[in-house]
């Protein structure tokens, strides 16, 4: 079951680092997972995990959130106010018990195409195995039925 | 003020003069010196050599005791036990896993807080009160102020002076009325432990620092170490049988300096207990004869 | 309901070999909202766009989305033609199915429902799209050039040249900076003076600078486009327009015995002085700390102590009751040249993280001097004329040990940067000690030799094999007086073997370190700067003369250490980019910006603790009687740069980042 | 008690202050009062039964207080940390109100209950509080009180779920957030949640669904608790709100001991500390990054 | 009808069962889960054993078992440019409520008026009709109770299928209607019937509660129908923080909220949701504009609607005394002396006049 199943993600990533690897990636004809949605934002600082949450509410299984490494923000400084955001939502959302695992964040340059290649593949085996997260969405369902 | 008192073996032996000196000046400046109990050897000679471990457990032990005596500021006089004492409670502040090491060895984990100081650092403190209460200033004596290679340094552990042009005991000097002059081997290595094992190198090494505390016009070096001052002075003996520099160096601890310039007897101060004899020194500020000495002169 | 048009791109067969546009297109065909669906072979190509005209006119779309390349490649090619059929251009968005699909998967099946996800997202992100126009803001087009050296020179003249007003504002009394100081220039050996004097001249008589020296930046307010700069003009005590710069004044100063800044201590000035002879303006400043007339008045003595410079002087230059005074520039861009200053060797230091050099005992032992004070003693306009001579007994020194990176590459004295300029400066003393000093010995310890640089490692190899300087890779542990000769205790770490040199000079090759006021300058211009007191370039690579803050540029020395040459070439880059800036009456900006509902705004200004630019602003919302209801968050279009962490950051969801706006990021994730 | 009284009247009767905002006894127990005149300053209580926390009644967002004027606030330790918040996050000016400090030394969670202090009544935050009395005040009453009693591990439970494996967490907070009804106690309570326009009530886009079933619920629930991380006071009013007692302060505390572990924050009453959210380190911890 | 026996309580317990067995709700107040009080709930029991006779008043009414906090009306689906509405099959499952109290019981009597006027409400109904309520004399009245005040008492029958007295060892129960006679129906024969006919003598209850307002809705009506602007509600609203605690908790108040919620572009349900008339939210306008601007104003229309427009229009007040508006406010809002105010504030009116 698990094998046949195909996850869907959706991933948030900054335009100025992320989304050009994810471009790099493509013109350099690495080959990944084609789970993975791109949803493009301006830098990792517009992000929010409000995204998060209405993503699995729509049945997403994963999540990937991705931009400028550490001093390479187009903006000079979403990227470190993002990270303390989601290290904190992060921290939230294990507590409530969804499954960290099923979102990634991660640090990918415009010059990194393997790497974004890499975090498509991984975590499409990783919330693969995780198996689908209907559990998420369905919390609406029997409520006072 | 109370102070806990490391002595270290030196002051106890070959320096014996260096602590008479200390307790009476101790007493004229009305500092209270309370021995701490059942301290161990600071490890300077060759336990920090052979085992580091052992070089910090040793001094640490000795800070167990001093807490245990509830001191909180512990003088220790030898400028060795001073650098074993300070890089130990380095070590324990700064080095985790030596820290767990030490405390399994102790049982128990000394906290870092007790401070340790220095001859140094203690009579620059008391500038004011010794130039208040000296009775007898050392004015028109030239001193080189000799602060050797463990006093001020390294500079992480020591961070009471500058570690390249320290001014600490040139500071108290003055103090004393007497003037500092203006050299360039404060700092230079004396031959240190090497005394015994490698006499040659101390000759050699010792020579160069007297030669320019000399053509620096000193009449005298001031030390804080016992170590130094049994190189600079015991050897001048061997120094001056190969070559002729000039007249023999009295070599005082800074203690006896500011001793004397409170007026306090020489012989009280140890004075007479030196091979090479400061007596000269005392003519010119105009004090009175030391005992006859057992030892012969240089 | 929405009227959108999707153009599905083939790309030739790079999209359609994997993924099936026709279905794409179909499928996209029922999603409600869009009225036409279409697939083209080159959507980008002319008769592509046309087809993208052609619908927008015809069935007078309200939204484009063309499904093809990356944005990056294209968007502004689309966004062009959707505009051009009177479609605002920002209704037009595109969804990457090369780069983010066809290249990257095999399996048809799947690449093709993916695009169609892909394209979905972008349907549903386009219905909530808000026409957007470009942002237009006026720009002052007169420049502020902060420091008058080279790097200030050449930016102010760049800029003058061009067209535009200059205010060049230097803190001390003449323009030059340190170059006005040095002897000759490396690699070229060229004299300083003799380059720069003339920049100088040209500076003070061109008709769009505006000089105001002996000046400093008190206060900047606005943003690009639109600063409105305090300028501090300090009391020189001699009216500037009295003054003809005849000199007198100096001649008659009774005080003729104060070490002078400009010889770096190795020649004497007057109390009232022109710091040298070349000085732009050419007008003196009276030391009141030094001047008799004023430390007089000080003791509180009733009658003028002196009063010599007044009583010669001609033209009644001389104003003994000058206080500092005020002007405020409106100025739409800002060059920071503001240099560096040298570390300084002897024991105090401004900074306990730094340790000092008290092992060579500068200041202690006379012939030990850093590499400034040697250039005053190798230049013809200093204190030796040009000869090189011992401080302490003016004899000529036979032998020169030169020491590198004093104050730089050293952990333990609290720097590990690299000065960039050292290695070459030395070269050059070592070449001009061997031309004024034949037979003379230069020897130089150094950890590297960086000689990068157009004729620079020919410059350093010249002064190894025709100066016949020894070369030792290694420190020196101390420096000994010996007689009235320096003895040098240092390793040879090729050899292994200690060495001890006797010296009659030693030049301590002192680092460039940050200006130690930076911090408050910056602050004022809400710029940042490094854990040294450089400042920050907005990227290290794309954007190295630009500031976080829009309008505000850097050039020279003040941005990182940095020799002649580039801090000319980083000026003249930074005036391009103020002459860029001011070739539009208007500043355009792309809308995509922030925006503050201000009716939902709470004010509790995370956004303002979070923006990377302060383009975050307090405004007082009132009622119809005037009365403030209360404070809300507004954002500086000139300011802002859309990077959205405001909104991510709002707890109330109340501001909005037009072009990514939680509708559209909503919807798309609807999409799901 | 005289102290406070004392006080009050003098605040209002030199026209310091319009109101004042503390306690007063009633039918029930202790209950917030709002003191305009003088001669009513005598109907002000302090005592372990003041729970709540007036700080709230300083927001903006309270437009019926705001009408009464400038006010005085009787304010305990954890109660003046909201009133930081309320200055550092520019909601109150400083010098707009003035703030008197009281000594406490521990308060019940039911402001009926009129039983003495004991580890049994005891509002939890208080069995770990070690602060008798605030250092945010203008005037400072009371007698200086000890440490009350209470169990020693406040967060036993925390830890206890944060061992849990993710189906048995997601299992419990299923369970939890299911009871909630959105009657919005814990927000309308809370003196940190002042938004003029909350996020769950913001419906273009309608992020968090208003819906009580247990979807809307976790959005809700975790939003709040991360707009909070760092700048909850931990004052306990919103689970002391809940009508339907869901245990909330458990996601503040954790989003609490997430940002003191990670950046090493803690709330204090001093405006002048920027909160974590808002600010960076370079070498944030990002472990969690690939 | 007058139908009465005596059950004892493993008699009770076979009910109970048997109940569960068939697969009927059976809702009963039991422990309140994570609760660090002892505290009841009105929630669905699995055996007898849960079953908590004794014991406050339930946190919550049970008025969400008739009517739930949210429920799905229809869900839709968009296909092109049409819309198709797929019904939710909202089954009404039997249910059997256990050991209701008369406060609770009486309030779907009260609510019922209003869900049935002008527009009837299937949804209410529908549930209503599938459940049977066994209220239960009332164990257990504190300082917050007032049912005496409204019309009501702790031996209150209304709204009751079954009214169950405690008895020795058991409960003389009371069958009142048909639905309840059916549920007695298996057991009618081989339970006895009490052997005393004579009333149960009154609990103390009746009089302690009494006690804690004593006030004629009648004249509290008369009150508010002159005093719509009056200083007291200003003053009165002043520490209310505008939560829905008290209306959600309350078994009369009935408001709702319909929404559409999306669970995709195209697709969504529409719910409906408890609403409150405390949050400012409540009466917010497109435009911004608010017709109940301050917390004063929407206390007011709380108090209004329970005391002069319900029994206006339907002849009794929409309150049943039950004191968990009181028990709940964290800002201490206390309903009886509001009351108790009132009430004067008419006596004085009354005699002036």
């Amino acid at each position: 079951m698990a094998s046949s199943f195909e996850p869907n993600i959706v991933a948030f990533v900054c335009n100025w680092c992320t989304y050009t690897g994810a471009d790099l990636a493509g013109t350099s004809r690495i080959s990944m997972a084609p789970n993975v949605r791109i949803i493009r934002l301006p830098c990792t600082g517009r992000i929010d995990t409000l995204f998060i949450l209405k993503a699995l509410e729509r049945g997403a299984d994963g999540i990937i959130v991705s931009g400028c490494h550490p001093a390479d923000c187009h903006y000079t400084a979403g990227n470190y106010h993002a990270r303390r955001r989601f290290a904190i939502f992060r921290d939230l959302m294990e507590f409530v018990g969804i499954d960290p695992h099923r979102v990634t964040f991660s640090w990918v340059s415009a010059s990194e195409g393997g790497k974004w290649a890499e975090v498509v593949d991984r975590t499409t085996e990783r919330v693969r195995r995780l198996g689908p997260f209907r559990t998420y969405p369905r919390l609406a369902r029997g409520a006072g039925e | 003020m109370r102070l806990g008192y490391f002595p270290g073996c030196s002051l106890h032996g070959t320096a014996r003069e260096y602590e008479e000196s200390l307790k009476a000046v101790a007493a004229a400046l009305h500092i209270e010196l309370e021995e701490i109990r059942d301290w161990a050897c600071c490890g300077a000679t060759s336990a920090h050599a052979t085992s580091r471990t052992l070089g910090v457990a040793l001094p640490a032990r000795t800070l167990m005791q001093a807490e245990k005596q509830n001191l909180d500021r512990i003088f220790a006089p030898c400028a060795a036990c001073y650098n074993r004492l300070a890089s130990a409670q380095h070590a324990l502040a700064h080095d985790a896993t030596m820290a767990s090491q030490i405390r399994s060895i102790l049982d128990y984990s000394p906290k870092t807080s007790v401070s340790i100081i220095n001859i140094a650092q203690l009579l620059s403190a008391q500038a004011g009160e010794i130039q208040k209460n000296s009775k007898a200033p050392l004015n028109g004596l030239k001193i080189a102020c000799y602060y050797g290679c463990l006093l001020v340094r390294p500079p992480e552990v020591c961070k009471f002076d500058d570690p390249e042009a320290p001014n600490s005991l040139d500071h108290i000097v003055s103090a004393t009325g007497a003037a500092p002059v203006a050299w360039d081997m404060a700092l230079e290595c004396c031959g240190g432990g090497f005394s015994l094992s490698r006499t040659a190198s101390v000759v050699r090494l010792s020579r160069a620092i007297l030669k320019s505390a000399r053509s620096a016009g000193a009449h005298a070096l001031a030390v804080a170490c016992p170590m130094c001052h049994s190189n600079l002075d015991f050897r001048q003996q061997a120094i001056n049988k190969r070559n002729r520099d000039g007249e023999a160096m009295p070599i005082l601890f800074l203690s006896q300096l500011v001793g004397l310039s409170l007026g306090l007897d020489p012989i009280q101060l140890g004075l007479h207990r030196h091979f090479v004899s400061p007596q000269p020194l005392l003519d010119r500020i105009g004090m009175g004869k030391l005992q006859p000495e057992r030892r012969e002169q240089v | 309901m929405s009227r959108i048009g999707v153009f599905i791109c083939h790309c030739g067969e790079n999209i359609g070999r994997t993924v099936d546009c026709v279905r794409v297109a179909h499928n996209l065909e029922n999603v409600p909202g869009v009225v036409h669906s279409i697939d083209y072979k080159y959507m980008c190509s002319d008769p592509g766009q046309a087809l993208i005209k052609q619908a927008i006119r015809e069935l007078q779309l309200d939204g484009v989305v063309v499904g093809a390349c990356s944005p990056h490649m294209h968007e502004k090619t689309f966004r062009k033609a959707a505009a051009a059929a009177g479609l605002n251009p920002y209704l037009c968005e595109m969804a990457n199915l090369r780069e983010h699909c066809s290249w990257i998967h095999e399996d048809r099946e799947r690449a093709t429902d993916k695009a169609i996800g892909l394209a979905r997202f972008m349907v549903e992100k386009i219905k909530y799209n808000r026409p957007l126009a470009t942002i237009r803001i006026p720009v002052e087009r007169r420049a502020l050039v902060i420091g008058g050296g080279i790097a200030g020179i050449q930016a102010a003249l760049d800029i003058a040249d061009g067209g535009r007003e200059v205010i060049l504002v230097e803190k001390e009394p003449s323009i030059g900076g340190h170059m006005s100081q040095l002897s000759e220039t490396f690699p070229t050996l060229d004299c300083s003076q003799c380059i720069l004097t003339p920049r100088m001249v040209e500076v003070a008589q061109h008709p769009n600078i505006q000089l105001l020296a002996y000046s400093e930046v008190e206060s900047v307010e606005g943003y690009i486009g639109n600063f409105q700069v305090k300028i501090r003009r300090k009391a020189r005590s001699v009216d500037e327009i009295k003054c003809n710069g005849c000199g007198e004044c100096q001649k008659n100063c009774p005080n003729q015995k104060i070490p002078g800044e400009f010889d770096r201590g190795l020649g004497m000035r007057t109390a009232i002085y022109v710091p040298f002879p070349q000085a732009v303006p050419n007008i003196p400043v009276i030391d009141r700390a030094k001047c008799a007339f004023y430390r007089g008045k000080a003791k509180g003595v009733k009658k003028a102590v002196c009063g010599k410079c007044a009583e010669v002087c001609g033209p009644k230059a001389i104003d003994f009751d000058q206080q500092d005074s005020f002007v405020t520039e409106e100025v739409g861009a800002i060059v920071v040249a503001t240099g560096y200053q040298l570390y300084s060797i002897g024991k105090a230091q401004e900074s306990e993280t730094l340790r000092g050099y008290g092992e060579y005992g500068y200041g202690a032992i006379p012939d030990v001097i850093d590499g400034l004070q040697f250039e005053r003693l190798a230049s013809a306009s200093g204190p030796t004329g040009g000869k090189i001579l011992r401080p302490s007994d003016g004899k000529e020194p036979k032998t020169i040990v030169f020491l590198q990176c004093i104050g730089s590459r050293d952990r333990a004295k609290g720097i590990e940067y690299c000065s960039k300029i050292c290695c070459m400066y030395v070269a050059k003393h070592a070449i001009l000690y061997h031309h004024k000093v034949d037979h003379g010995r230069a020897i130089v310890f150094y950890l590297d030799i960086r000689a990068g640089g157009k004729g620079y490692d020919e410059f350093v190899r010249r002064a190894i094999e025709e100066s016949h300087a020894l070369y030792l890779r290694g420190r020196v542990s101390r420096l000994f007086r010996n007689g009235d000769t320096i003895c040098v205790h240092g390793v040879d770490t090729l050899s292994g073997e200690p060495v001890a040199i006797d010296a009659d000079m030693v030049v301590l090759a002192t680092a460039m370190r940050a200006q130690p006021d930076i911090a408050s300058l910056a602050q004022k211009l809400s710029i940042s700067y490094d854990r040294h007191g450089f400042l920050n370039e907005a990227h290290p690579k794309l954007r190295p003369v630009e500031t976080n803050t829009a309008g505000v540029y850097l050039a020279g020395a003040c941005q990182s250490p940095r020799d002649i040459p580039d801090s000319v070439a980083m000026a003249s880059a930074a005036a391009a980019k103020v002459l860029g800036l001011f070739s539009n009456e208007l500043l355009e900006r792309e809308p995509l910006i922030a925006r503050v509902d201000q009716l939902a705004c709470t004010g509790c200004f995370h956004c303002e603790r979070v923006c990377p630019y302060g383009a975050i602003e307090r405004k007082q919302l009132k009622d119809g009687k005037g009365r403030v209801i209360k404070i809300v968050a507004e954002v500086n279009q000139g300011v802002c740069q859309g990077c959205g962490t405001c909104q991510a950051t709002c707890p109330s969801k109340s501001v909005e980042l037009e072009g990514f706006t939680d509708e559209q990021v909503y919807a798309a994730v609807n999409a799901l | 008690m005289q102290e406070l009284r004392d006080l009050a009247r003098r605040l209002l009767r030199e026209n310091q202050v319009n109101v004042i905002l503390g306690y007063e006894c009633a039918r029930r127990g202790v209950r917030p009062a709002f003191i305009t005149e003088a001669a009513d300053c005598d109907r002000l209580v302090f005592d372990h039964r003041c729970v709540h926390n007036l700080a709230a009644y300083l927001s903006p967002r309270r437009t019926h207080v705001r009408a009464l004027g400038r006010p005085a606030v009787v304010i305990k330790a954890c109660d003046a940390r909201a009133v930081a918040g309320l200055i550092r996050e520019s909601q109150i000016e400083r010098e707009e109100t003035v703030l008197i400090g009281v000594r406490c030394g521990g308060v019940v969670l039911d402001p009926a209950d009129s039983s003495p202090l004991s580890s049994g009544n005891i509002a939890p935050r208080c069995s770990a509080c070690d602060q008798r009395e605030p250092a945010l005040f203008d005037h400072l009453v009371g007698e200086p009180k000890g440490a009350p009693a209470g169990e020693a591990s406040r967060d036993a439970r925390l830890s206890e779920i944060e061992a849990m494996n993710p189906e048995e967490r997601l299992g419990l907070w299923i369970g939890l957030l299911g009871r909630c009804t959105r009657c919005h106690a814990c927000r309308q309570i809370c003196p940190m949640c002042f938004c003029e326009r909350c996020i769950a009530d913001k419906t273009q886009p309608a992020w968090i669904e208003t819906s009580p079933h247990s979807r809307g619920n976790f959005a809700w629930h975790l939003t709040r608790a991360l707009h909070l991380a760092g700048r909850c006071v931990d004052c306990g009013e919103c689970e002391r709100a809940c009508p339907a007692r869901i245990p909330l302060g458990l996601l503040s505390r954790k989003a609490a001991r997430s940002v003191a572990s990670r950046y090493g924050y803690v709330v204090t009453d001093d405006p002048a500390i920027p909160t974590p959210i808002g600010s960076f380190q370079f070498d944030d911890g990002q472990e969690f990054i690939a | 009808m007058n139908i009465r026996r005596m059950i004892g309580k493993t008699d009770l317990d076979v009910l109970i069962r048997d109940l569960i067995s068939a697969g009927k709700r059976v809702i009963a107040p039991v422990r309140c889960g994570d609760s660090q009080h002892e505290a009841l709930e009105y929630a669905p029991v699995r055996s007898p054993a849960e079953i908590h006779w004794a014991g406050p008043l339930p946190l919550r009414s049970l008025k969400e078992i008739i009517f739930p906090p949210t429920e799905t009306l229809f869900g839709w689906k968009q296909v092109k440019s049409s819309v198709e509405i797929e019904a939710n099959p909202n089954g009404f499952r039997e249910t059997v409520i256990i050991g209701a109290r008369p406060c609770d019981a009486a309030a779907f009597e009260i609510v019922d008026r209003v869900m049935g006027w002008d527009y009837r409400d299937d949804l209410w109904f529908g549930r209503r009709q599938a459940t049977t309520i066994l209220t239960v004399a009332c164990p257990h009245g504190d300082e917050s109770c007032f049912c005496p005040a409204v019309g009501l008492s702790p031996e209150s029958a209304r709204g009751a299928d079954w009214f169950l007295t405690p008895a020795d060892g058991g409960f003389e129960a009371a069958i009142l209607t048909q639905k309840g006679e059916a549920l007695l129906e298996p057991y009618k024969a081989q339970w006895p019937e009490p052997n005393n006919f004579s009333k149960q003598q009154l609990s103390g209850l009746e009089s302690k509660v009494r006690a804690n307002l004593k006030v004629q809705p009648e004249s509290i009506r008369q009150w508010l129908e002159k005093h719509f602007d009056d200083p007291l509600w200003k003053h009165v609203a002043l520490r209310c923080h505008g939560c829905g605690a008290c209306a959600f908790v309350c078994p009369a108040c009935h408001c709702f909220d319909i929404v559409d919620e999306p669970e995709g572009i195209d697709r969504g349900r529409r719910r409906r949701n408890w609403d409150a008339c405390q949050p400012a939210l409540f009466t917010l306008h497109g435009s911004g504009h608010n017709p109940r601007k301050d917390q004063a104003a929407r206390f007011r229309q709380r108090i209004m609607h329970k005391f002069n427009y319900y029994p206006a229009r339907f002849g009794e007040v929409l309150c049943t005394g039950c004191g968990r508006c009181v028990r709940v406010c964290a800002a201490g809002m206390d309903l009886i002396a509001i009351l108790a105010e009132i009430g004067r504030r008419s006596e004085e009116a009354g005699a002036a006049s």
